[in-house]
C-alpha cells in the first residue's frame, strides 16, 4: 500500500498496464517527454521508450483516429487528451467510428481502447479548461464512460478499461488529481467496470454523484448528519454502462434522492438518473428528484465557485427532500 | 499545369513497350477478370436497385482500373482501408460476389448482420477489408494507426488507404496523412479523382493544382497516374508498397478516373456533369484500353468479353438470387455486437422488444426511399 | 394557402427568407445547382446567384466555421449539413463556438446564424443515415434545437430561426419530407420558438414528443382512443430552450406521461422531461413516466422498423400507464 | 532546403538597404514602444501570476516583432482573428494597457465579463480583434468566413488570422485554407512558427518541409519571413493584404522567430527545450535589432530603451493595480449573454443562485492552480 494522490494513482495504473502488456501504448499532446501538462504520464517515456509513450501532432482527430486502427490491429491504445474540452475534434471519431466498429462490422473488427482526459472545473479554467461532458458520450451507445473519485479507484479502475474489450472513455476529475491522497495497493488489481461504490451509508437520503462531486457531497452530508438527517452517498464510477438495478435500489432505499453534477442540469448526466427512478421506482419516491448541477450556461472563470455545486447547494437540495 | 507528370504505362493501342507488369498471363487474366467482375455487379445492383429488390447502390463503372491496379499491388497480409466505391478490391483478393450480396441485401447471411446500408461491405478474409464508414475520410487516420502498429510489432504489411477528390477535404485526411509523415508509416494513400464529389467538381473543392500536391504539406511524396490504366496503377501502387514495406514511409497517390455515372442509384447526374465531359472520358473506358493490351500479348480476341461478362453476369445473379433468398437478420442482431458482452439495460430492451412482439405482433417494414 | 409538403415548405420558407432579407445565404454540400440531395433547397441558385446560394467543399466544420465568422459580420448564414449524421466534424465549431461566443466576449461577439439539416430514421440509411443527435445539442447552452413536424412549423420555424439573433439547430424529420402535407400560408409568417403546439387534446395520457414521432404518436392516441383513452399528444417544437411550464402543464393535466424520440433512450431528451417533471410535477404523478424510444444501440439497416418506435409500442406504453 | 527563402529586411547592424518602410518616424518609433509596451506587459503579467495576483499569463518575449510588424499592415476597418500569444496586436492599434489587465484579472471591467482565463481578450474598437478561444484553430474557418462576409458586402476590409505552428495540424487549419483558397477571401493567414507547440518541436509536429508549403495544398501561396525582422513582417504582410484587398486571394505567412519563454506561466521549458537553443535565439532578439535600424536613422540612442521601457512599465504597473482594485463580476454576468434575452430556465436559476446566496451566504473561492 502507499499513499498516493489521484493524479500518482493514474501515473502509477499506467505503468503497471504497460508492464503487464506489451501492447499497451500511451500517446497524446505532450505526454512524452514531459510527461503530459498534468504529469500524469511522467516517466512513462523514460521507462518504456519512445515506441510505448509519445507525443502526437496537435490533432484529437489524428490522435482518436490513430488509436482505433492500433487497436483494430492487436494494440491497446491509452489515447490522451489533454483536457477535455479539447475532445470535440475528435467526437466524430468517437461517436461515429470507435462507438460503432463492432457494430457495424458484424464483430469483425473492434477498438479496445482507452481516451484518458481530465474534466470539470476547479482550477480557474474558464470555458474551456473546465467542462463536464460526460453526458454526449453516455448517449452514445457502444462507449463506456468510467469517472473516478478516489486514488485507489482511479489505478483500478484505469487498468480494467485498459484490459476492456471495447471503447472506454476515462475522465479524470482534474480538481481531485492533488487534492485527495488515499491507501492504493501496489501492483495489478482492478475495480470491476459498471459497478458503483458506496462512499457513506445513510437511510434518509440518497446522493448520486461521480467525480470531482464526491468529496463535495460527502461534506454536504457530514452537514446534514449535524443536523440529524442521514444521507447515502453513491460514487457511480462507472456512468456508462450504468448499474441500474443498483440505482434502483439505492433509490427505493431512502424514497429522497439528490442527483449532483458539475456539467449543466439540461440533458445532463442527472436526468437519466431522475428518469430511470421516475420509470422504475416513482411509487418508493417520497419527494420530487432533485438535481444540483452546473447552470445551463457556459463556464465561467472568475465566478466558478458560484458556478460549481458546493456542499451549500447539495446541502440545501438534501433539506429540501428531507422536509418534503 | 501540375508539377506532377501523369504517370502512364499502357498507350492507347494496347502497348506497353518493356514495362514488366510483374504478373503472370494467369494474373493479368485475372486482373480482366475482376473488371468485368465488378462491371456486371454493378450493372446488376443497378437493376436490383431500379426494380426495388435492394434500396441503393454505388455505380463503379469507369473506375475499375484503379481499384484493381491498386489493390494488386496488395498481399493478403496487407490491410484495405476501403470507399464504398471500391467494389474492386475485394473481389480481386477472392471475396465472393455472394457474399458481397448478402450484404447489399442486408440479409443474415452478411457480415454486417444487415446493419449497415448496401455497399458497406466488410471482410476479414481472404484480406482485411475494413468495414466501410459513410463519414468521409474517418476511416484515413485509422489506416495510419493500423500501419503504425504494423510497424510497431514488425509486421511486413502496409495499409492501402483509398478516397475520393472529395475526401481531401475532410478531417481525416489532414490528421491521417500527417500523422502518416511524421510517423513515417507504412501506408499507400489512394486518392481516386474522378472528377466529383457528388455534384461538386474538384474546382469547387479545392484551389490547389490537382490532388497530389497536398502531400507537400505532409512531407508526403506524391504520385499522379493515369486511373483509367492499370497497369500504371499496379506499378506506382508496388513502387508505393515497395516503399512502405522498406521503412521509407507513406505515398499520395492521385488517381485521375472519372465516375461515369451518377454518385449513387438517388443521383442524377445530368443535373449537373456536363455531357462533353462524358463523352470524353467515355473514350478512356479502362476495359478495352486492357483489352487491347492483353491482345497485344496475344490473351485477349474479338468476342471475349461477351463470354466472359456473361459468366460473370450469370455468378452474379444467382450471388443476388441466393441473398434475397437468405432470411432477414434475426431481431436479437439489433441488440448484439455493442459490446462484446451484452450490457443489462440492452439486454432488457431486447426481451421488452421480444415480448412486444408475442403481444402485438411484429412491427411493419417501412419504404423509405434513400435520396443520396 | 398551399398544400405543400413538409419539404416544400422548407423550400419556401428559405425563399420567403432570403427575398426578406439580402443579408440571408444558404450554403453547404451540393446546395447549389443540384439544389441539395433531398431537393430542399432547388432553385434557390436560379432566384437568388451563386452568391447567396452555393456549394462548398466536403468539410462540415468549414460549413459551419465560415458561417460563424459570416455571422459575427453582418451576415445571415443558413448552412446545411447534409445529414445530421455528418455533424460531427463540426461539433467543435457549434459546441464550443457558435454555442459560447456571445458569452465570452460579454456579447460583444454573436453568431446569429442557422444549421438545417435531416435528422432521424425511416430512410433505410443505417448507422450514418438515420441518427437523432438532438440531446447532444440540447446539452449546450448557447443553442436552440427547433424540430418542426408540419408543414406549417416548418415554413414557420425555420423563417424565426433566420430572424433569432442565437445560433438555431433546425432539425428536419427527414421521414416526413415528403410523407406529410398541409395548409402553408403564402408570403412569411413566424412561428414563435420555444413554444410548444398540443397536436391532439386528450386527458388520460399526455405524450410529448417531436418530428417524425409526432405522426406516430397521433396513430397511437386514436388507437388508444378506439379502447377508451382520451391521449394528449404535445409536439415540443422547440426542444431548446424549453418552455419548461407548458410541459409541467401538460403532465400536470393528466398525471400519466409517455416521452418518445427516435434516439437512444439512454442520456437522450426524454430524460429530461421525465426529470423535470420528476423535480417539478412528481405529486401530481399517477403512474410511472414512461419512455419509448430507440433502442441503446446504434441504428441499424434492415430491420430499422423495429428500432424505430412505432405506434403499436407507444401505444402499449400508453396502456401501461393509464392501466397503473 | 525549403524552396522557400526568408525574406529578410533589416541586417544584423541595422541597415535596411533602400527598403520604403511605409512608415513615418512617428509610425516607427510606434512599433517600437509597441514592441516594448508588450515586453512590458509580459514582463508584469509573469510576476503578477508569480506573487498570486493573476493566475495564468502566456509569455510574449522574442514573438514581438512577429506582432506587431503584421499589425502595422493592417487599417482599423480590419479584423484580426488573433491566437492567444498576440498582445502586441490589439496595443499597436490603441487598445489600452488597462483594458488588457482588466481581462487578466477577471474583473467587471473585463469585456469578456471574468468569463474566460487571462488572455483571452476580445475587443471590438479600435480594431476588431475576435475573442479568443482556447480550442486551436476553429478561429481559422470563422475568420475565413468574416473575409467572406466583407467580399460579398463590397467592403474594403481583410481578416488577419494568425496562429501557431502547432495550430497548422488543427481541423480549422486544413478547412480554412481550404474554403479560402477555393473563395479567393480576403485573408491573411499568419503561421508563427516559434519552434515548439507547448513542448512539440516542429519536426514532431510535421514532416513537411516548413510551413509556408502547406499553402500549396489549397492553392494559397506561401511566403516565408524573418519573424524577428519588424519591417520584413510588415512587408510581406502588407504585400499579402494588398493582394488581398484586389481581390487576389489569401497567402499564407510563415514567421520564423521563437518562444523565448514557457509556454505558459505553468510550464517548465528546461524540460524539453535545449538550452543552445535558447542562447542561440537571444542573439536574435528582435527588439535591439529594431533599435540598430532606428539608430540607422537617427531615432534611438543608447538609453532609450530603458527609458521607455520605464514608461511602460509604470503604465502596466498603474493599469495593473487600477485591474486588481477593480470589482469581480456580479453574479448575474453568470447568467446574462448565452442568449440575447435570459431564457426562462437560466432566470430561474440565477433566482435560485441569489436566494441560496441570500439564506445561505456567498460559495468560497477555490484556489485552483492552472497547469497549462
Ligand atoms: C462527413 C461527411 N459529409 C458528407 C457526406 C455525404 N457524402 C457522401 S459521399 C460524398 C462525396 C464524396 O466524394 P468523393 O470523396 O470524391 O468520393 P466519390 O463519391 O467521388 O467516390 C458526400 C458529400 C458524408 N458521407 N460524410
Ligand atoms: C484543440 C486543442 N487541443 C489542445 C490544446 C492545448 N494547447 C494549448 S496551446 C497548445 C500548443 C499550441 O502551439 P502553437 O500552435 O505552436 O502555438 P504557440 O503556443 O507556440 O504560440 C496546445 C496543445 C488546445 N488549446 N486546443
Ligand atoms: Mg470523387
Ligand atoms: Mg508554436
Amino acid at each position: 500500500m502507499a499513499n498516493l494522490t489521484l493524479l500518482q494513482a493514474v501515473n502509477d495504473g499506467l505503468k503497471i498496464a504497460m508492464r503487464e502488456d506489451p501492447s499497451v501504448l500511451v500517446f497524446g499532446e505532450d505526454v512524452g517527454p514531459k510527461g503530459g501538462v498534468f504529469l500524469a504520464t511522467e516517466g512513462l517515456t523514460a521507462e518504456f521508450g519512445e515506441e510505448r509513450c509519445f507525443d502526437t501532432p496537435l490533432s484529437e482527430d489524428g490522435i482518436i483516429g490513430a488509436a482505433i486502427g492500433m487497436a483494430m490491429n492487436g494494440l491497446r491504445p491509452v489515447a490522451e487528451i489533454q483536457f477535455q474540452d479539447f475532445i470535440f475534434p475528435a467526437f466524430d471519431q468517437i461517436v461515429s467510428e470507435a462507438a460503432k466498429l463492432r457494430y457495424r462490422s458484424g464483430g469483425q473488427y473492434t477498438a479496445p481502447m482507452v481516451i484518458r482526459t481530465p474534466y470539470g472545473g476547479g482550477i480557474r479554467g474558464g470555458l474551456y479548461h473546465s467542462q463536464s461532458g460526460e453526458a454526449y458520450f453516455c448517449h452514445t451507445p457502444g462507449l463506456k464512460v468510467v469517472i473516478p473519485s478516489t486514488p485507489h479507484d482511479a489505478k483500478g479502475l484505469l487498468i480494467a478499461s485498459i484490459q476492456d474489450p471495447d471503447p472506454v472513455l476515462f475522465l479524470e476529475p482534474k480538481a481531485l488529481y492533488r487534492s485527495v491522497k488515499g491507501e492504493v495497493p501496489e501492483g495489478s488489481y482492478s475495480v470491476e467496470l459498471s459497478t458503483m461504490r458506496t462512499a457513506r451509508e445513510g437511510d434518509d437520503v440518497t446522493v448520486f454523484c461521480y467525480g470531482a462531486m464526491v468529496p463535495v457531497c460527502e461534506q454536504a452530508a457530514e452537514s446534514a448528519a449535524a443536523s440529524g438527517i442521514s444521507v447515502e452517498v453513491i460514487d457511480l464510477r462507472t456512468l456508462y454502462p450504468l448499474d441500474e438495478e443498483g440505482v434502483l435500489a439505492a433509490a427505493r432505499k431512502t424514497g429522497r434522492v439528490v442527483n449532483v453534477h458539475e456539467a449543466p442540469r439540461f440533458c445532463g448526466y442527472g436526468a437519466e438518473l431522475s428518469a430511470i427512478i421516475a420509470e422504475h421506482a416513482i411509487e418508493h419516491m417520497e419527494a420530487p428528484i432533485m438535481r444540483v448541477t452546473g447552470f445551463d450556461t457556459p463556464f465561467p472563470n472568475t465566478l466558478e465557485h458560484n458556478y460549481l455545486p458546493d456542499h451549500r447547494r447539495v446541502l440545501d437540495a438534501i433539506e429540501r427532500v428531507h422536509a418534503f | 499545369m501540375s508539377a506532377y507528370e501523369e504517370f502512364k504505362v499502357l498507350s492507347a493501342d494496347g502497348s506497353a513497350g518493356d514495362h514488366d507488369p510483374g504478373l503472370s498471363d494467369e494474373g493479368l487474366l485475372h486482373c480482366y477478370r475482376t473488371m468485368l467482375m465488378v462491371r456486371a455487379f454493378d450493372d446488376t445492383a443497378m437493376k436490383l436497385q431500379r426494380s426495388g429488390r435492394i434500396g441503393f447502390s454505388i455505380p463503379n463503372h469507369g473506375i475499375e482500373a484503379t481499384q484493381v491496379g491498386a489493390a494488386s499491388a496488395l498481399k493478403p497480409s496487407d490491410w484495405i482501408f476501403p470507399s464504398y466505391r471500391d467494389f474492386g478490391m475485394p473481389i480481386y483478393h477472392g471475396v465472393e460476389v455472394v457474399e458481397m450480396m448478402h450484404n447489399m441485401f442486408g440479409n443474415a447471411m452478411d457480415s454486417a448482420k444487415g446493419r449497415q446500408m448496401p455497399v458497406h461491405f466488410s471482410f476479414e478474409d481472404p484480406i482485411r477489408f475494413v468495414s466501410i464508414s459513410s463519414p468521409i475520410g474517418t476511416h484515413i487516420p485509422q489506416g495510419v494507426g493500423a500501419a503504425h502498429a504494423m510497424k510497431l510489432k514488425g509486421e511486413d504489411s502496409v495499409a492501402l488507404i483509398s478516397f475520393g477528390d472529395g475526401g481531401t477535404s475532410s478531417l481525416g485526411f489532414h490528421s491521417g496523412l500527417n500523422f502518416a509523415g511524421v510517423w513515417k508509416s507504412p501506408a499507400v494513400f489512394l486518392c481516386q479523382n474522378n472528377g466529383y464529389a457528388i455534384s461538386m467538381p474538384t474546382e469547387k473543392q479545392t484551389a490547389s493544382d490537382g490532388f497530389a500536391v497536398k502531400g507537400e504539406a505532409y512531407g508526403v511524396p506524391g504520385v499522379v497516374v493515369d486511373g483509367n490504366d492499370l497497369l500504371a496503377v499496379r506499378e506506382v501502387t508496388r513502387e508505393a508498397v515497395e516503399r512502405a514495406r522498406a521503412g521509407e514511409g507513406p505515398t499520395l497517390i492521385e488517381a485521375l478516373t472519372f465516375r461515369m455515372g451518377g454518385h449513387s442509384t438517388s443521383d442524377d447526374p445530368t443535373r449537373y456533369v456536363p455531357e462533353a465531359l462524358v463523352a470524353e472520358w467515355e473514350k478512356k473506358d479502362p476495359v478495352p484500353r486492357f483489352e487491347a493490351y492483353l491482345a497485344s500479348r496475344g490473351l485477349w480476341k474479338e468476342g471475349d468479353r461477351e463470354v466472359l461478362y456473361e459468366e460473370c453476369m450469370a455468378e452474379v445473379k444467382e450471388a443476388a438470387d441466393v441473398a434475397q433468398a437468405t432470411e432477414a437478420p434475426s431481431l436479437e442482431t439489433i441488440f448484439s455486437d455493442v459490446y462484446e458482452e451484452v450490457p443489462d439495460h440492452i439486454r432488457a430492451q431486447g426481451e421488452a422488444a421480444f415480448d412486444l412482439l408475442r403481444r402485438k405482433g411484429d412491427a411493419a417494414a417501412g419504404d423509405g426511399e434513400f435520396p443520396l
